[in-house]
């Protein structure tokens, strides 16, 4: 018998039964994985983004694999907020694991129309405005590249939201700090990140673009030092809690992230690489805190031990 | 649907970068129906695989062993980094698979019908089993199977001992007709009653195109096996999209099998 | 024989021989790599940034490897631009292709300074302002993640300036073509893009980071699409040249810069993986000339098509 | 230095995931000093191989081919996707190496000494040349290898062959003395006059920082040949830096074999 590890975290007063999510867009609604693993072993799921209606997506050339990584330009093709709340959340009651609506709107009032939608619905733990997708033209980066309208769609949404709110934030911008300040100003209930970074792929031979919408956004991988060096930033910049994100395939990706202080961290990408990747990392964070000796996770979340002035580091 | 680590017990190599590679998989053998699809990856490939996703693989042919469909083959072309690793692999090695995916053929739509399979190159890995199953029912099939030589034909044995008629064609003329396979697959569909042929089709996007584009103007039903970049093969990631007239539809759930009519090609906006 | 192609580019006022020169801090001083080719073959190569005194760089730790890249935060660790001058000089007279000095200071007047001590060495074609290392903690992204503080020193620099002055941008911002214009209207040359993007990695057994400067700039094929995006959008902010940089290991890669319309490439991490990639890029950018009936590679340089309104495309 | 492809010659299995490769490189072993290393990587890895980067391998050893050193091996211990892969590797498949890299051990330090190789584990890939070289200029030379158990302690066989006095450590007491290498160390050192022995140390960061330590206080002269992450091998990356009482080193060019006496540990800071 291994010993009890207690892996479970809080984060915005929900108690998650352990520290691994995934992310919206690699996990569908959530259903279509069940002939992998029991998704109750997930600590939860963020659902593909919902807008107010129905989107049908970007046209063909909608991915293209790079060194380690993926472009994406799915362009938040979703069954709309009303299909999913009369067809797809009725069949998640049954599974013991916390629901995160990732919502983006076009406007504001998209935004809060988006909130008031999913508020009666207890099977609906959190939102996750997505503020941050590189891949629409409306509603994406303009509100996640401007500190300003990021406060005003945080503080729109936190003011009529009756569940937490989390706000997942772009990583192509300059200073990462403030847009999350931002967002803890403005009543955010956590942050996550990273969402994908703007990366374009060329057919040398037709010389246009692989993907329709010419550029994509950037996941796997490739990105994980990038968003682990976010996260860690962020972490020390709100006090609200993090959620990182960004090329995690394995436990040790999983540790990093939480050992520079995340609360919790969600598995995208990997998700196609091997459908059972999530349930994996869940059993291997397991398996590390029996062999390091450790009963709850919460004492390696936020473990990290920087360098000092003078130190360094032979391996 | 499954995702499964399988020994590989077979890799057989063809000429022009081609090889079969059969698998012990009876969970996929079991259930696979002609025209559904594999993602494929060799397997234990580290924490951050190169390349990272795995391929979409036709299931070729299956096999039995001990009485029970248990083995599994995918006829393969190298074209890039995927399909050249997938090429290393040995005997006793493993492999990744998740499956099985896809639609897969009408088969209704062949009964009582001269059901034509038109293929270019590494297309054929998706109609074997499909001409099996069509053969097995009494159903009249033909195979017009085109590729640059005979040497390019990978596969052709394998149809010739099932017994059904096959017209061949090479660009370079070194074995059947020397042409296209569009070429023969009109000359061949002129000696038929149109109203009688039902089409199936695989091959590059360009010569499927040039056959659906025929078999619209003769309004003989056709189904097209489409390829298209997938990154889960089980419709979570919605990156396989395709054009359809009504929408967009996913290749690796709606597809790959479509409707050729109602699929809408890279020159069909221009038309 | 192949039939004659023309590679050569014309790039503020120099005519290179071929447009693939090696990148600054991936390549020495250009003499460690003559037991590999002759390196009259590139068309340019950019010396190790120098910088007025002699640094010593960071403490070790200062490399990581990462899925398709690697984090380095060397410290600009260089022999300083006197040593340079009276050691390193000499022995390059004799190669026939151009060296490009790439130069950072502490201060505008640190860069003035360096300016001027390397405007009468005649072997010196051109300047690279390294106005965005991530790993100093003065004068790198200090410059280059200010738009303003981006335009004075290039401007100071121009104006005592007697060979042409390349600015090397920092791609960790929010808008590249901010920085562009900046540099454009401040006199500069050309510009080249992208230096590294920040990143980090824990060793999550010691929970401390791999680097002794905790974050690193993230260099190979990792980043390469996020480099041809920008590459791409700033060769449209500005009508001065554009060289493009970013995980180019092979002639496909090379072409992907080329095409978006860099006019120009250079070769960075490659160089340590196969010391001979850069000679190879060459060669093969002459053979899918000859195999293309390209006789003119400023035929290829911008020959991007653009994705028209309701276009798609299957691969 | 060269950049070469060269074929494997064997791939010879040990226990505890060890092994050593045999590969034919006529420009290395014609030219290799005791304790130079060579960047290696599996040939043919595509664009964007992974590990990105080749691997630092001391030459374990050399073998004539018609009379002419022509075969050299490499001692190599898995320790990551790196090695992994190297070990995959099969006999007529390819290496690229970039090499001879690095300083090697100060030979002349070694007349008329009693030279003492204090080695832990794979460490001893890179002392076999040294001892062989010694041994046939007629120096004495001792061995003290410690490892886990008997079974980790690769290459022994070769070392008694030569004809040197083996001193052998074993955590579990499976072999020789139990104990740590650095125990074994001093037991064996207490024995000789400290004035008379030449120390040379290739192990763990931690297990060479205790020998260093010993050594700097009864004044006995050690090399230590140390590893620090490389990118390129060849002093242009200046990525492998180590710490020296002067100045920071490269480990690839001014190294890997530095001074014990003037190294700066982690811990020296400390002290
Ligand atoms: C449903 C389906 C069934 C298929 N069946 C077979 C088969 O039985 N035999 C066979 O040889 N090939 C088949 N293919 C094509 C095969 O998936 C590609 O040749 C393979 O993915 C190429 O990978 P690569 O790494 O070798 O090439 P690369 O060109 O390096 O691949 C780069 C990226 O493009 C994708 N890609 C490249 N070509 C294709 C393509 N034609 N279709 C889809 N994605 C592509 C890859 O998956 C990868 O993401 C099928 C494709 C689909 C969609
Ligand atoms: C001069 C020199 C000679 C060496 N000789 C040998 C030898 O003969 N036999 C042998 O088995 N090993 C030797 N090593 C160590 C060997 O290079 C590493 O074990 C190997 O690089 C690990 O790679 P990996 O991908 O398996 O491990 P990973 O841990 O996955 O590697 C991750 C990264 O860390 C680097 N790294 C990890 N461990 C080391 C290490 N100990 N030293 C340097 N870099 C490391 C890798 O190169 C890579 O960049 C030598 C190292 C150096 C510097
Ligand atoms: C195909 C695809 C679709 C995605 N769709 C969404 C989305 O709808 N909403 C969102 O907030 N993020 C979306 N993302 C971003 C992921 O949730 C995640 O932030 C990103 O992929 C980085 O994590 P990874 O490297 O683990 O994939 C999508 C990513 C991918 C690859
Ligand atoms: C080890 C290392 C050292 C570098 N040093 C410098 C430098 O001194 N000055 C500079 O402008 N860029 C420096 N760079 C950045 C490179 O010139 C290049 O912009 C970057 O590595 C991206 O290209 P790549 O992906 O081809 O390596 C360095 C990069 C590496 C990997
Ligand atoms: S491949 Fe992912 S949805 Fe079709
Ligand atoms: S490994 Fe590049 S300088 Fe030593």
């Amino acid at each position: 018998m291994l010993p009890e590890v207690d892996l479970s975290v809080e984060i915005s007063g929900l108690r998650f039964k352990n520290p691994v999510l995934t992310a919206s867009g690699t996990f569908g609604y959530g259903l279509e994985f069940a002939d992998f693993f029991d998704i109750s072993e997930l600590g939860g799921f963020c659902t593909k983004g919902l807008s107010l209606h129905p989107m049908k997506g970007n046209a063909p050339g909608r991915i293209a694999e790079t060194p380690s990584g993926m472009l994406n330009a799915i362009g938040l093709e979703n069954v709309g907020v009303d299909c999913f709340i009369a067809e797809k959340l009725p069949l998640l009651e049954g599974f013991d694991c916390l629901v995160i609506a990732n919502i983006f709107g076009k406007t504001i009032e998209e935004f809060v129309a988006l909130t008031e939608k999913l508020n009666p619905h207890p099977k609906v733990a959190a939102y996750e405005l997505n503020i941050s997708c590189p891949n629409i033209k409306e509603g994406g980066v303009q509100f996640g590249h401007d500190p300003e309208m990021t406060h005003r769609v945080v503080q729109a949404v936190s003011s009529v939201s009756e569940k937490p709110v989390w706000v997942k934030l772009s990583p192509n911008v300059t200073d990462i700090t403030v847009f999350a300040r931002a967002c803890e100003q403005a009543g955010a209930d956590a942050i996550t990140l990273v969402n994908t970074f703007v990366g374009m792929v060329v057919d040398v031979h037709k010389k246009r673009p692989m993907l329709s919408n010419t550029t994509g956004g950037l996941s796997g991988p490739a990105i994980r030092p990038l968003a682990v060096r976010l996260v860690y930033q962020t972490v020390q910049a709100v006090d609200i809690p993090v959620i990182g994100i960004g090329g995690i395939s394995t436990v040790r990706d999983a540790l990093e992230f939480l050992i520079v202080g995340a609360r919790a961290v969600q598995v995208g990408t990997a998700n196609f690489v091997d459908p059972s990747a999530a349930a994996r990392i869940v059993e291997g964070l397991r398996e590390h805190c029996v062999k390091e000796g450790v009963s709850d996770i919460d004492d390696i979340i936020g473990s990290f031990r920087p360098i000092e002035e003078g130190d360094f580091v032979y391996y | 649907m499954v995702s499964i680590k399988v020994p590989v017990v077979e890799n057989r190599q063809y000429p022009y970068d081609s090889f079969i590679l059969a698998v012990r998989a009876p969970e996929i053998a079991q259930s696979v129906l002609p025209g559904q699809f594999v993602m494929v990856a060799v397997a234990d490939r580290g924490a951050a695989p190169v390349p990272l996703l795995k391929r979409a693989l036709a299931v070729y042919s299956v096999h039995p062993e001990d009485g029970q469909p248990s083995i599994v083959t995918f006829l393969v072309k190298i074209v890039g980094e995927g399909t050249r690793r997938l090429n290393s692999v040995r005997t006793g090695e493993y492999l990744d698979l998740v499956g099985t995916l896809g639609n897969g053929f009408d088969l209704n739509r062949g009964k009582g019908k001269i059901n034509l399979l038109v293929v270019g190159g590494t297309g054929i890995a998706s109609v074997y089993l499909l001409a099996e199953k069509w053969y097995r029912w009494g159903e009249e099939v033909h195979l017009v199977y085109g590729g640059k030589s005979a040497d390019h034909l990978i596969g052709l044995a394998d149809f010739k001992k099932l017994g059904i008629p096959v017209f061949v064609t090479t660009e370079d003329g070194s074995l059947g007709y020397q042409g296209l396979v569009t070429q023969g697959f009109q000359e061949y569909s002129s000696k038929v009653p149109t109203e009688h042929i039902n089409l199936c089709t695989c091959g590059p996007n360009a010569m499927m195109e040039a056959v659906t584009v025929v078999a619209r103007s003769q309004e003989i039903p056709c189904q097209i096996s489409v390829e298209s970049k997938m990154a889960c093969g089980f419709g979570v990631c919605l990156g396989c999209a395709v054009k359809t007239l009504d929408s967009y539809r996913l290749a690796c759930t709606h597809g790959p099998v479509f409707d050729g009519a109602s699929f809408v090609w890279e020159s069909d906006s221009a038309r």
